[in-house]
């Protein structure tokens, strides 16, 4: 199509609901009929279950969705990354064979990019994929991978080749990690959760067709990847209350359980970022309130976490109104961190003897605890604080780049670390 | 929606930066600075010419431009940018809007016009016996005298308070107390029995006086015993102000402190390229930013009525003097020993970034209001 | 010369170093932690027929080895360090100094030498209802019984108190406020009315216990009355304790990261080649040995009998827990992802520090004793 | 002679005061017979008005000058940086010339090391000496220069050869500042005071006599001197505080005077170190005791400064105790700084809006003012945080040196900062 009227748009969209949605309906049978119609993912191509739409018309069709209570296909999780890289690099084989059932959400995904020797440093990856016979054969360690013993098939970067530079010696594909060089470790952290895992593969087989795009051009694969990640990370928060929230009806009692299990691993997120939101109230309720050295770091909290959260406001604001992306755009995963740090030092004031306790006998049934104990990942998490200030600097600022001594280096002469 | 600056606001900021680039450079800051007035009446009424700027946030009927607050921080953060030698935050930050506030109709129409014009100089005096700019506070006592009143006491602190040709106090009647027995009073800054004494200050680029009032002929303001609230809410506004001028300055001084790593080289290499100023430069912007956004939203608040302005204001108010003054000490450590020095710039901002500190009361005070006046 | 180590006190940390190292690896705190009484009579006996460490600074009269505070801090020192599992504090640092005194002289016969063997176990009950560690706070009440005494309430946040031999309580005589009336009384571990259960806990390696006494027989401890100043010292005494144990836990954080950053690569670069590391590093040794020298200096304040004892050792207890816990979070930084891990051992000394923060004061109120019994 | 027993040295430098000292002398004539005897500066050698006794032993002597009462040569200030580098580097004309008149103090002496174009890096230095004819001849600009409006005679730090890398071109030489050629400015600073000069150098002269060590052996040389610079920036606050404190006698007041002159540019250095020792006082008096929130920031200063103090001590009783220096040694001016930055907080919290106030208006008649506006320097001078940092870190910690890409190119060809 051409142009792209709005108004005719909703009004299509808004006969193919009427004419197709009940809730009533299976969640795999009402998928089906997204992806078919490409209602789903209306911004995708029309030959891959798509309309073709402008990215800027996505939100009205998914007002109307939400005006008829029709329930979207969720537009987060890793599923939705192997999505975006497939469209752009995959071969019409691997789009035939995956794009529908992203969709329909009949597979679970994990990403394996990062391992024990390379933490910030994605780049870095010494897992190795060699051509034996017919196949690529693949051994190596992956860490920090969310869902991998339950996933059907993996995101991996490998190295292909030890003798080019860093950047040029990967390669992308999609593991099938239902096979028996596959393993999958759980990963405990310091708050006792385990959202992640460690992923063993040895001799891990891979088809060549399932390579994804040519030998050496991983890195760029990988870029994309990383760069609707962000993205992804963000509506994950949304995923939660998404348009089952307390609606009867079949496919909304299929999705809430979908979204349960998809969330678990991340019930202890907002503990990480600080819930400053019980600041005041766990101040008034313990009486801490009327300690002066206690309000004065109450208010710095909050002057902290209310300036940033008008500056993603003003990003946004600047978004919408078509501006070019400001500095303030940049700052919200440092400020995150600054909250959560300090948000860990006032609920500490404000417990007093009580933040000495967990669990049942913590305050809040230890929910005080688990932010005591969860707020310093929020500043490694996803990019360390040092990272992002590089970042920030070099490329808001224009500040030079960190000398690297690592880049047109064959990558086995580049010094890196043992892994026990 | 409390960011959407329109173009307008835009244009108007782009306006004054180039305008205040070229007519009030630093130098023309350190030339003022060291005259007693710390301002020129030829500047001051070009400025208004060219500018209008003291009649941005007056009413059109009295003569202004009838904009808001958000507009005028717009003109404030510019302002604090340039650090302009001007009496407009005594003028038009305080005096107008305590005018504008308690004022009687016939006051307003006999008052605003002149400061919206530039021609009368005004400031507001109110401080208090501690310097905590707390109503209760108020230093000066009001006595009825025939028709009029007659002032007696000492208030401090007065921005321009020796030049302003229009003096606005806070006085309490006799025999109160508290909040209770406050009136807002106009004095002509010529009175007799009104002695004004310019104060030392370590910001010369602000001049503060003393004033002492020895039965000064006074006009009541208003109504008599509003004084309290209205000054309540004058002051309220004020902080949105500094927290707006603060940001301009802060931002000001993070650009020249990048400018001045890039050009410098140390052991061979770009002051720039060390990881210790890089992520000092990160600090900066996340400061000026995090300061720009609760300036900008306490303004569009306060326009818009919000019932919260008080916390908001003081929220700003204190995060943007705190974010000042760390940026102020990161520019002179990146300057390193040139950056203590009396020629290079940067102290002049850090000795606004000083008085920022305290002026309208400091940080823990703001912080205390903050947590006082908390919706939740 | 409050810094003079002798060579007897430097040999002693240097074993204890080796022991630890030796018989306290982080596996065996791992180990400990995860049983409900977080530390083993055999484990405790032998450390004490090895080192003695329950004898310190208990007088040679009643068994003990007749050390002073500095040599009892010396092996806090290096108990923090190791994250040793084991009553040492609530034994040592309260339980023994409670009674050493408050105690009557048969008293202190009757129960120091059993403590200084190692096979008495004791703990101070004395968090009082807000968990402040203030004497006027005592949750405990004490009723006259016949000859002996009976106590009614709850004690929480008390050390190893789920299994200690012996517990010292504080406890109010009826109708009394404030300092007066309170006393110290002593109670049978297995006393009948006492119910003593195990909390879950933060930091697993120092387990603590509520007490709920329910008219459990018990021996008044010294004087009548005598109760608060006695719990005032013996605080002041295991804040300078507590204190001491946290530097040693800090520095070992900084070693390991050090460690760490030294071995792991980066960009091709040693991590610890980056300006942000190394500025990181500077700032942890400055926690460190700053943190170290006010907890030293304390201890041998104490042993002198300087009269500023309370103001420097809140300044000691506060400089150094926080100390300790800005030397955890950079740790845990520095590890990146790993620190963040259950087998990374960084977060068993994070956990220490969390509750190092707030157990028998936080900072804010140590600083708030610091002002209020400082000298000038 | 061969070993020295400090008593029979005591004896003898007692016998040598009973006398010599008159507190009636001119001082010149007294700090002459302390050059002739070599009592006053006994560790010199013997043969450059020296007793050649070890170091050791000069605390018995200086003790036994206290108990009598008698002046002792100051073991500070720039001109004592001149003997120790020219008794190691200087020929014996140099040390004929110049060690007598500088035990006598007839002289002013300078430091000409600094530049504008290398703050902290002054092997850097771009001032360059030439061999014109029979004489050098040195052209370029310093900074940072104490007294050199009043001196006679200036360390020299002069670049002579630009093809070398930088270290190794450098040259040094005691250039006469009474010439034509050198024009002293006063540096004025932020907080008003102009403790030093901007020297300009424009063809001055320095006969080749008067250069120390060989040409090439400059930053050697420059570094004998910087090792004793902090020894005598640490001895100069002693100075004040002298044996002359409260004496009568003409010796005593030609010392006073002395002093007086001598200390002068450095009225300002309490201020710049945060003056803690009015917290608690201005506190009490201003009634800002009261404020719960600023009892919170006095204690926090009142800890960091007391522990820094406390480190100082450990420090200082590890070496009495003749222990290998441990890091506590070499925080101090970290530390110092923290703290100057923490006091500038304190007294503004405690001050108020008298803070904005300075001169006859201000707090302690400006005092307070002064240090609001004195602290920022405390973090620069002598070397910034930064660079502290990097030293603590290199050679305590033994963690890498920083990346220098000027280490082995010519210095011609290295980027520098242009100096308007």
């Amino acid at each position: 199509m051409a142009a792209h009227n709005e108004a005719a748009i909703r009004a299509e969209a808004r006969a193919w609901i009427a004419a197709n949605w009940d809730p009533e309906l299976a969640l795999a049978e009402w998928r089906g009929r997204l992806a078919d119609s490409g209602w789903g993912m209306p911004h995708w191509p029309v030959e891959w279950h798509g309309r073709g739409l402008p990215v800027a018309l996505v939100a009205a069709v998914d007002e109307e969705f939400e005006r008829a209570g029709a329930l979207p296909v969720p537009k987060s999780g890793i599923r939705m990354l192997a999505a975006a890289t497939i469209l752009e690099h995959g071969s019409d084989m691997l789009k035939e064979k995956f794009l529908r059932r992203i969709v329909t959400g009949e597979d679970i995904w994990c990403q394996l990019f990062s391992e024990p020797g390379s933490g910030s440093d994605l780049a870095g990856a010494t897992t190795r994929a060699a051509m034996v016979g017919n196949k690529w054969v693949v051994n190596g360690q992956k860490v920090w991978t969310t869902s991998a013993h339950k996933a059907h098939w993996g995101l991996l970067l490998a190295r292909t080749d030890f003798d080019l530079p860093k950047h040029r010696g990967l390669s992308y594909f999609v593991l099938d990690m239902r096979q028996p060089g596959v393993e999958a470790r759980p990963l405990r952290q310091m708050n006792g959760h385990a959202s992640f895992n460690q992923v063993f593969l040895t001799d891990a087989e891979v088809l060549p067709e399932f390579q994804v795009a040519a030998t050496g051009d991983g890195w760029a694969v990988a870029t994309t990847t990383l760069m609707h990640e962000r993205r992804a990370a963000d509506s994950l928060r949304a995923w939660g209350r998404g348009a089952a929230a307390g609606r009867a009806g079949r496919a909304y009692d299929e999705e809430r359980a979908e979204t349960e299990t998809v969330m678990a691993p991340y019930s202890w997120y907002p503990q990480r970022a600080g819930r400053v939101d019980l600041a005041m109230r766990r101040a008034r309720e313990t009486g801490a309130i009327d300690d002066p050295a206690v309000r004065q770091e109450i208010a710095r909290l909050l002057v902290l976490h209310k300036s940033a959260e008008w500056t993603a406001l003003r990003a946004r604001a600047a978004q919408e109104m078509g501006k070019p992306q400001g500095p303030e755009g940049s700052l919200g995963k440092l400020a995150a961190s600054a909250v959560a740090r300090l948000a860990n030092r006032v609920h500490t004031a404000i417990s007093g003897a009580d933040a000495m306790l967990a669990g049942a006998d913590g305050p809040m049934d230890g929910t005080i605890a688990e932010i005591l104990v969860s707020t310093p990942a929020a500043s490694i998490a996803g990019g360390t604080d040092e990272i992002q200030k590089n970042i920030v600097s070099e490329r808001v600022l224009g500040m030079p780049k960190e000398i690297r001594l690592d880049a047109d280096k064959p990558f086995r002469d580049i010094p890196r670390n043992t892994v026990a | 929606m409390r960011f959407a600056f329109s173009e307008e606001q835009e244009a108007f900021r782009e306006t004054l930066r180039r305008y205040f680039e070229d007519r009030a450079p630093a130098a023309e800051a350190r030339r003022l600075m060291e005259t007693p007035e710390g301002w020129e009446r030829a500047g001051w009424a070009r400025v208004n010419a060219e500018m209008g700027l003291a009649a941005i946030a007056i009413p059109e009927e009295y003569g202004g431009q009838g904009f808001g607050l958000s507009e005028q921080c717009v003109a404030l953060e510019e302002m604090g940018r340039a650090l302009l030698c001007a009496p407009f935050f005594a003028t038009a930050a305080l005096a107008a809007p305590a005018i504008g506030h308690a004022g009687t109709e016939a006051q307003k129409r006999a008052l605003l016009p002149g400061i919206a014009s530039g021609e009368t100089v005004a400031t507001l005096a109110c401080a208090g016996a501690r310097g905590r700019w707390e109503p209760g506070d108020a230093a000066v006592a009001a006595e009825k005298a025939g028709a009029g009143w007659r002032l007696h006491g000492v208030e401090s602190y007065v921005p321009d308070g020796h030049t302003a040709d229009l003096v606005v106090a806070l006085a309490r009647a006799p025999g109160t107390a508290g909040e209770d027995g406050l009136s807002l009073f106009v004095v002509d800054g010529g009175a007799a029995g009104l002695e004004r004494r310019p104060l030392e200050t370590v910001d010369r680029t602000r001049k503060l006086a003393r004033l002492s009032f020895d039965g000064v002929e006074a006009e009541l303001l208003g109504a008599e015993g509003a004084g309290a609230a209205a000054a309540e809410k004058v002051l309220v506004r004020a902080a949105i102000c500094l927290a707006s001028e603060a940001v301009g300055g802060a931002e000001r001084l993070r650009e020249d402190a990048m400018a001045y790593a890039a050009m410098r080289v140390q052991f061979g290499r770009s002051v720039a390229s060390f990881q210790a100023t890089k992520h000092k430069a990160a600090d900066m912007l996340m400061d000026v930013e995090l300061a720009k956004s609760a300036a900008r939203y306490a303004a569009a608040a306060f326009d818009e009525g919000d019932t919260d302005i008080a916390a908001i204001a003081s929220l700003a108010k204190a995060g943007a003097a705190d974010a000042y003054m760390r940026v102020a000490l990161h520019a002179i450590q990146i300057h390193g020993g040139i950056g203590f020095t009396w020629d290079n710039d940067t102290h002049l901002w850090f000795k606004r970034a000083k008085a920022t500190e305290v002026f309208l009361g400091d940080s823990n005070r703001h912080r205390e209001l903050l947590v006082a006046n908390w919706p939740e």
